[in-house]
């Protein structure tokens, strides 16, 4: 097991967040969290990454206990994490913004940048550019990319699609499926039901901070009954 | 706060025995000669002081804008007590009328602008203005006499140590109950609102901007009262009076004194002025690491106590009673 | 005035305002990353003076070497007392309200002042200007001190250094990212609180380097920290908080304005930085390169 | 039809070259009970913003019963009638749950300054006061400090201090967004008996659809820089673009 | 409840606040008369205050030895007061009343001093002023508890005119601190070259805030009229400031420079400072050559190991005549030794001297001299051709003063 989530408690402040939430990552994996807004899913990435760590609960990585570890030894191990928001630094060019991604890895085949480019054939095009010129759609290829400059073993991507353009959702898909067979674990959260049951092997339906959910993808597509209750489908 | 009655009655207790304890103070300090005149001395310098720490409270504690420039009304109002009563001979009641009146006019025209600032922005522009004034003060030779200051401002003869003394507890007495009005009128609920959340309070229909600037400009006023009256105390104004140093006694009173309560800031001033002239008295050399004293006693409440000595006491308060 | 006074007290105030923009500039640096307005940077650039002045008794301060060893020993003392300082107290109110933050930085001016005064007595003092540094150059006919020469150059290399630095390098990249998503970059990886506490150490060197140069132009004393500390407020405000470009932009006009006002409004020469910063603060809270904040 | 209490008119607005949406219109009609819905970032929130007057469009007019109040500040315009709740809970926290209430009833009612009464000095908005709070769910709790209250209660609080101002329209930003499944249907309770006793019109913005399509007379969907779709639930759950645009695809 | 809490903790502070005042009232004993000086320790006037204390901790040192006055020791109480006028004031009134001194002495800024003449005034205790020196101190500020034995910034202003009038500059630039000193000395300056010559034209006047030591803003606007020659009024380290700085701007080469050329400033410059300046010193020890000097010059060298500044040695004077009058009024009350000061004739180090009964200024006035390299003191400066300029010269008339005296508010 890649990583595993053993049943966190999260809080912002006074408000109780996670409640037990227990996740499994296997290697080579792509997992989705499905919720809606505000269910928790941002929490547990945001948990797994040290960015708000859990009170209770255990976050094991690659065999290591990495709960409450500061952010950055947590990317170093090999957690990357796109988020949300995308957060791409505004002032710097495209090419600093990879290249404050950029990390050096021992004993696997790091990413480059011009590996990156021939993935994001824009980005090349791009690599002067401010980032807070770009738009939405290249702002997300940008913060992706930018999370695998550091060759992680692991990708958090957090509400990849929001605000995306169908086509460019499409693209992004395509995205996540090649990242797969390269070799790269990924674990999403989605709130667009359909693009997640499509490019995942796995699903954990997240709702009000809890688990309700979990199972492959075959299984999640026959549960007529989930799917209605908490998808809204 | 649950407990109106009660815990008010209590307030007023506490606030008459203070207030009858100091009234009678000076009739005990008498006793002691030269020691008890200079202790007279102290003791109305440190109601005058509490009282620019409870007007700048109005703005920091209640109304959560940090200003910087404070003083400057402090030192307008020392200003107009001294140019007053040196150049046109008024009388001192007058001329203390005066004070908060014309620190009141300087806060209104600082305040419509700073208002309109945020956070540190806001900050900032008091201090710029607060500078502003203070240079001018400063280079304006011929009316403000510029470095020397204003000197030989006139006392009344029925006025001496200790009538001031009682004229400062008298004015500050009123001045404490009329904060206190004012803190727990609808306006100064308004001000806590938007201390509280800002945005918000548009929302429920705050004029925000307008209410600080009220704000504002009353404890301009008091902390024009505040300066008249140090300034008849020592009998002369000075530039240092609105120089931003000067500002930041009031804000560190309130820290330490804990600024969420009506007399914190008074109590830390107090506590603070005392704090420098006993250690003096401990031993000469203190005065010259007084700075570093006051420097570490602000770390350990920017550290461990944020919420001042009441805080503390309240804490303790608190757990000694559960 | 004669063009050629003009060319000659616009050199001389110039060299003021790069004087002045080393200083600032480390201040609206350690503003931008660390979010935090630093009242007790007056007192490292002043502590910076104060070390320059006593080293240069032990080193015989006349030869040119003595002196460029003072600029190179001072301003990393000065970094290493910043270290000091961020590790042990700054790091613990980032999170806080920013008034706890002011009253953190004043009360580390409180302190750092009176060690001044406790350590080195309230003397005035100066260092003696390097033979090589210590005459004139000739300008139209009017004499320019050759120290303000060595500040002319010495001011623009410090700016270029620190262009090159942010604009132009990996660690540059880092700084600029830290100032706006600190936790981004840390979820990439890099150490966020160590870029804090370098940033902090790189702007309190510029505080020291800039105690140096002042201790060879003027006397040092007690208030310069304090005194400086708000004329570089007025510039950081001018050319908008956190930025460097801006720093350099609002000392140059402060420089100047103060050496070309002083001859016909004399005295009232003074308000002028305060009237500027009141100005800018008024029309354009974020100062010419600062960026409007929410 | 009676004449619109709200109407947007070819309203536009854009963050730095960033299109928000573009000449959108749509008339609220006095009483209604209507949703918004659309996927994250389709501008939301920041419609409610340019209604109350927390931005200022680019272009269009915003028309609150006859008025056209673009441009007017926030405060004058809840002055007006109208009220909103956030999304994220914004009430005041150091102060208790009644002042909270209290200060707002102040606000509504005298509109001019008190400096010498105690604000709790007033028998008759106390006990107004502690009418709504009754309505919320909150006369017990009027003593506690109002960010002390489990979050479910910090948004009754919020739409207790919205309704504190007796407004003809109400604006409810996510009202049960982070509460538990109890809760949320509480609340929605809560707030469909307030609409039914208080005649109170009521625009939220909702991303649960059971609620929407439960309560909604009226739903709106905002995608992709307009209005998408608008019309009674059945219709719009039934609305082809709507579905593939937001709903996602019938299984 | 509360109040339980409360009455203990009212009980702790008035605890504390009793046992202070009994420390603080026990503070003095009764052998002793206390000077308290408010002084000016830190700042431009730092090294001033080395000078005048080495010479006060000197004469009480003799007198001690000599067996005090009427059996009592003298000691100092030192205040710093840090140049500013509000901390002064204050401690005057600490030192009056907290620390029981008899008599005050003086600050060294003028600033300073007027704050605490105001205060000396209130309690009618002697304020003895041996280094600040505004002459709105004996005229607009007068009281009768003050007394002067430093020329005032008149004499000096004056004293100056008189000695540059011989000179052949036409055109002036002034320059000085922008406070009391500054002020009345280059207004006296003005008056009486004026008086004296007509044809002079002075350009310009440069003020520059008391304690500034960057004059690079000021020196390009200094010369920028171009003045043949400059007057300026500024004395301790801020004078050495703008002499090291105004050298490299060539100043010295296009117009030589007036001031107070006292040891301590040129020990201070050292061979920054130009040979061939004129300048005034108020009591240069090496141009002084009576016997008293002669003695008090060697012994002061031998205790310090550096020679007296000017400081120190107005400083002893002062102190010989406030003890030849306590002695003469058999008396340390102020009201006693105010009558006998009016009018004393004291035997100082600078000669005879007595103090004006009409204003309470000693009749000291300036020493002019040329500055040169001499062979005797290798580490600085001295001047040559010293002149006296008597205060007699100078000083305002009895009328003059009483006129302006009547005009105090």
């Amino acid at each position: 097991m890649l990583l595993e989530v053993q049943g966190i408690n999260t809080y912002y402040g006074l408000s109780h967040i996670l409640f037990d939430v227990s996740i499994q990552v296997d290697r080579g994996e792509v997992v989705v969290l499905l919720g809606r807004n505000g269910a928790g899913k941002t929490t547990t990435m945001r948990s797994i990454m040290g960015l708000t760590p859990p009170k209770t609960g255990k976050v094991i990585f690659d065999g290591k206990d990495v709960t409450g570890v500061a952010p950055y030894k947590v990317a170093r191990i090999g957690i990357g994490f796109v988020p949300e928001d995308r957060r791409i630094f505004p002032d710097l060019t495209v090419r600093a913004n990879l290249d404050v991604g950029l990390r050096k890895t021992k004993g696997k085949t790091s990413w480059t940048i011009d590996r990156i480019y021939q993935l994001f054939p824009r980005l090349k095009e791009l690599a002067n550019r401010r980032g807070g010129n770009l738009s939405g759609g290249e702002q997300q290829m940008l913060t992706i990319a930018r999370t695998l400059m550091g060759s992680p073993d692991l990708i958090l991507l957090d509400e990849p699609s929001e605000g995306l353009a169908p086509i460019i959702v499409k693209a992004l898909g395509e995205f996540i499926d090649l990242l797969k067979r390269e070799g790269t674990t990924v674990l999403l959260s989605e709130q667009n039901v359909k693009f997640s049951l499509k490019h995942s092997d796995r699903a954990y339906i997240v709702d009000n901070g809890h688990i309700k959910y979990q199972g492959t993808i075959e299984e999640l597509e026959k549960d007529e009954d989930v799917k209605k209750r908490y998808l809204a489908v | 706060m649950d407990d109106m009655t009660s815990s008010s009655r209590a307030g007023w207790i506490t606030g008459i025995t203070v207030t009858v304890v100091l009234f009678i103070l000076p009739i005990f300090l008498g006793q002691l000669g030269k020691t008890g005149e200079y202790w007279i001395w102290v003791c109305t310098e440190m109601i005058i002081m509490a009282l620019f720490a409870m007007s700048l409270n109005l703005i920091l504690g209640f109304g959560g804008m940090v200003s910087f420039g404070h003083a400057a009304f402090f030192g307008v109002g020392a200003y107009t007590v001294a140019l007053l009563m040196k150049k046109a001979d008024f009388p001192l009641y007058l001329a203390l009328a005066a004070a908060p009146l014309v620190a009141a006019i300087a806060a209104a025209i600082v305040g419509w602008f700073c208002v309109r600032l945020l956070g540190l922005y806001f900050s900032i522009l008091t201090l710029a203005f607060g500078q502003l004034l203070y240079m001018i003060v400063f280079q304006w030779y011929t009316f403000t006499g510029g470095d020397d200051g204003l000197h030989g401002v006139p006392r009344p003869e029925i006025l001496g140590p200790v009538n001031y003394y009682w004229l400062c507890l008298i004015l500050f007495v009123i001045c404490f109950l009329i904060i206190r009005m004012i803190v727990n009128s609808s306006f100064g609920l308004s001000i806590k609102t938007i201390r509280e959340n800002m945005e918000r309070a548009k929302f429920i229909g705050i004029n925000v901007r307008r209410y600080q600037l009220l704000n504002f400009i009353i404890a301009g006023a008091f902390a024009g009262l505040a300066g008249g009256m140090l300034c008849e105390l020592n009998r002369f104004a000075q530039t240092e009076f609105l120089h931003w140093s000067k500002s930041a006694e009031p804000i560190l009173a309130s820290l330490v004194g804990g600024m969420y309560s009506l007399a914190g800031p008074a109590i830390g001033s107090s506590v603070l002025i005392f704090l420098k002239i006993f250690l003096q008295q401990v031993h000469r050399s203190m005065v010259e690491v007084w700075a570093i004293v006051l420097g570490v006693l602000l770390l350990v409440v920017v550290l461990f106590a944020p919420q001042g000595l009441v805080g503390l006491y309240q804490n303790i308060f608190k757990k000694s009673q559960s | 005035m004669t063009w050629q006074l003009f060319v000659f007290m616009l050199i001389n105030g110039l060299c003021q305002g790069m004087l002045l923009f080393i200083i600032a500039s480390g201040l609206s640096l350690v503003f931008g990353v660390l979010r935090v307005i630093n009242f007790a940077h007056g007192s490292l650039y002043m502590i910076g003076a104060f070390l320059a002045y006593s080293l240069s008794t032990i080193l015989a301060g006349e030869s040119l070497m003595g002196f460029l060893i003072l600029l190179m020993i001072v301003p990393p003392a000065i970094a290493i007392i910043g270290f000091v300082l961020e590790v042990s107290l700054f790091r613990r109110v980032y999170r806080q309200e920013h008034l706890l933050q002011l009253l953190l930085t004043y009360a580390l001016v409180l302190i750092l002042d009176d060690l001044v005064r406790v350590i080195w007595g309230g003397e005035p003092r100066s260092v003696t200007r390097p033979d090589l540094l210590a005459g004139s150059v000739n300008i139209f006919g009017m004499a320019l001190p050759s120290y303000n020469v060595f500040i002319l150059i010495v001011g623009p290399l410090i700016a270029f250094g620190l262009w090159f630095l942010l604009y132009r390098t990996r660690t540059g990249n880092i700084i600029r990212a830290a100032v706006s998503y600190p936790d981004t970059l840390g979820a990439l990886g890099v150490n966020v609180s160590w870029v804090m506490t370098s940033t902090f150490m790189l702007g309190c060197w510029l505080a020291g380097f800039g105690g140096v140069l002042t201790a060879g132009l003027s006397n040092i004393d007690l208030g310069m920290g304090m005194q400086t500390i708000i004329e570089c407020f007025a510039v950081v405000v001018i050319g908008g908080l956190g930025s460097v470009g801006g720093a350099l932009l609002g000392s140059l006009i402060i420089g100047t304005g103060l050496t070309f006002f002083q001859l016909p409004f004399g005295r009232w020469a003074l308000v002028f930085p305060y009237a500027l910063m009141a100005l800018v603060l008024v029309v354009r809270p974020w100062g010419f390169f600062g960026k409007p904040e929410r | 039809m009676s004449e619109a209490i709200l109407s947007i008119e070819n309203l536009s607005k854009s963050f730095e070259g960033n299109q928000v949406f573009n000449n959108i219109s749509f008339l609220v009609e006095p009483g209604e009970l209507s949703a918004i819905i659309g996927p994250n970032g389709a501008g939301k929130t920041t419609l409610f913003n340019l209604i109350t007057g927390a931005l200022v469009p680019d272009e269009g007019k915003i028309i609150f019963e006859g008025r056209n109040i673009v441009g007017m500040e926030p405060f004058d315009i809840v002055r007006l009638g109208m009220a909103r709740a956030f999304q994220r809970t914004n009430i005041f926290p150091r102060m208790t749950v009644l002042e909270n209430i209290v200060i707002t009833i102040i606000t509504r009612l005298k509109g001019n300054l008190g400096f010498v009464k105690h604000w709790n000095s007033s028998d008759r908005i106390r006990k107004k006061a502690f009418e709504i709070l009754e309505s919320v769910g909150l006369a017990d709790k009027a003593s506690h400090q109002s960010g002390t209250l489990a979050h479910g209660n910090q948004k009754r609080l919020d739409i207790g201090v919205a309704l504190a101002l007796e407004p003809k329209l109400l604006l409810l930003d996510e009202p049960v967004a982070g509460m538990s499944p109890e809760e949320r249907w509480e609340t929605v309770e809560l707030v469909k008996e307030l609409w039914n006793r208080m005649k109170i019109t009521m625009v939220y913005i909702e991303h649960d659809m059971d609620i929407v399509f439960g309560i909604s007379q009226k739903v709106r969907v905002l995608c992709y820089k307009t209005l998408l779709a608008e019309g009674p639930p059945h219709e719009i759950s039934a609305n082809q673009q709507v579905i593939e645009a937001y709903l996602g695809e019938e299984v | 409840m509360e109040q339980g809490k409360f009455r203990v903790l009212l009980a702790l502070v008035l605890i504390v606040f009793s046992a202070t005042l009994v420390v603080s009232s026990n503070a003095s004993a009764a052998d002793v008369i206390k000077l308290g000086f408010i002084a000016d320790v830190s700042g431009i006037g730092a090294p001033f205050y080395k000078s005048q204390k080495a010479g006060l901790d000197m004469f009480i040192e003799e007198i001690n030895a000599a067996g005090g006055i009427k059996g009592k020791k003298l000691e100092l109480v030192v205040r710093d007061s840090q140049l500013k006028p509000d901390i002064g004031a204050n401690q005057a009134r600490e030192l009056i009343l907290s620390e029981k001194c008899e008599f005050l002495i003086g600050p060294t800024s003028s600033a300073v001093a007027l704050a605490a003449t105001k205060v000396a005034k209130e309690f009618k205790k002697i304020i003895f002023f041996h280094t600040s020196n505004a002459e709105a101190l004996t005229t607009t500020a007068f009281q009768p508890y003050m007394f002067q034995v430093v020329p005032n910034t008149g004499i000096e202003g004056r004293g100056m005119a008189v000695v540059l009038s011989k000179k052949p500059f036409k055109k002036y630039s002034l320059i000085g601190p922008d406070y009391a000193y500054g002020h009345d000395q280059l207004n006296s300056f003005k008056s009486e070259m004026a008086k004296r010559r007509p044809d002079v034209e002075i350009l310009d006047t440069v003020w520059v805030k008391l304690g500034e030591s960057n004059f690079s803003t000021f020196i390009p606007t200094l010369m920028a009229k171009k003045p043949e020659a400059i007057d300026a009024a500024f004395w301790g380290s801020q004078l050495s400031a703008f002499i090291k700085q105004a050298k490299p701007y060539g100043v010295f080469k296009d117009a030589p420079v007036s001031s107070l050329f006292d040891l301590d400033m040129l020990r201070s410059t050292g061979s920054d400072m130009p040979e061939g300046l004129t300048g005034y010193a108020r009591a240069p020890f090496y141009a002084i050559d009576t016997p008293q000097m002669k003695e008090f010059v060697k012994k002061y060298y031998d205790k310090n190991k550096e020679w007296p500044a000017d400081w120190a040695i107005m400083a002893y004077d002062g102190m010989i005549a406030l003890t030849e009058a306590m002695k003469k009024a058999d008396s340390t009350e102020s009201e006693k030794v105010v009558d006998v000061l009016g009018g004393l004739k004291f035997n100082s180090l600078r000669g005879e001297r007595y103090i004006r009964a009409e204003d309470h200024m000693a009749n000291v006035g300036i020493y002019s001299g040329v500055t040169t390299k001499s062979p005797d003191y290798k580490e600085f400066l001295i001047m040559k051709d010293v002149q006296a300029v008597p205060a007699e010269e100078v000083w305002l008339s009895v009328e003059e003063v009483q006129k302006r005296q009547s005009e105090q508010k």
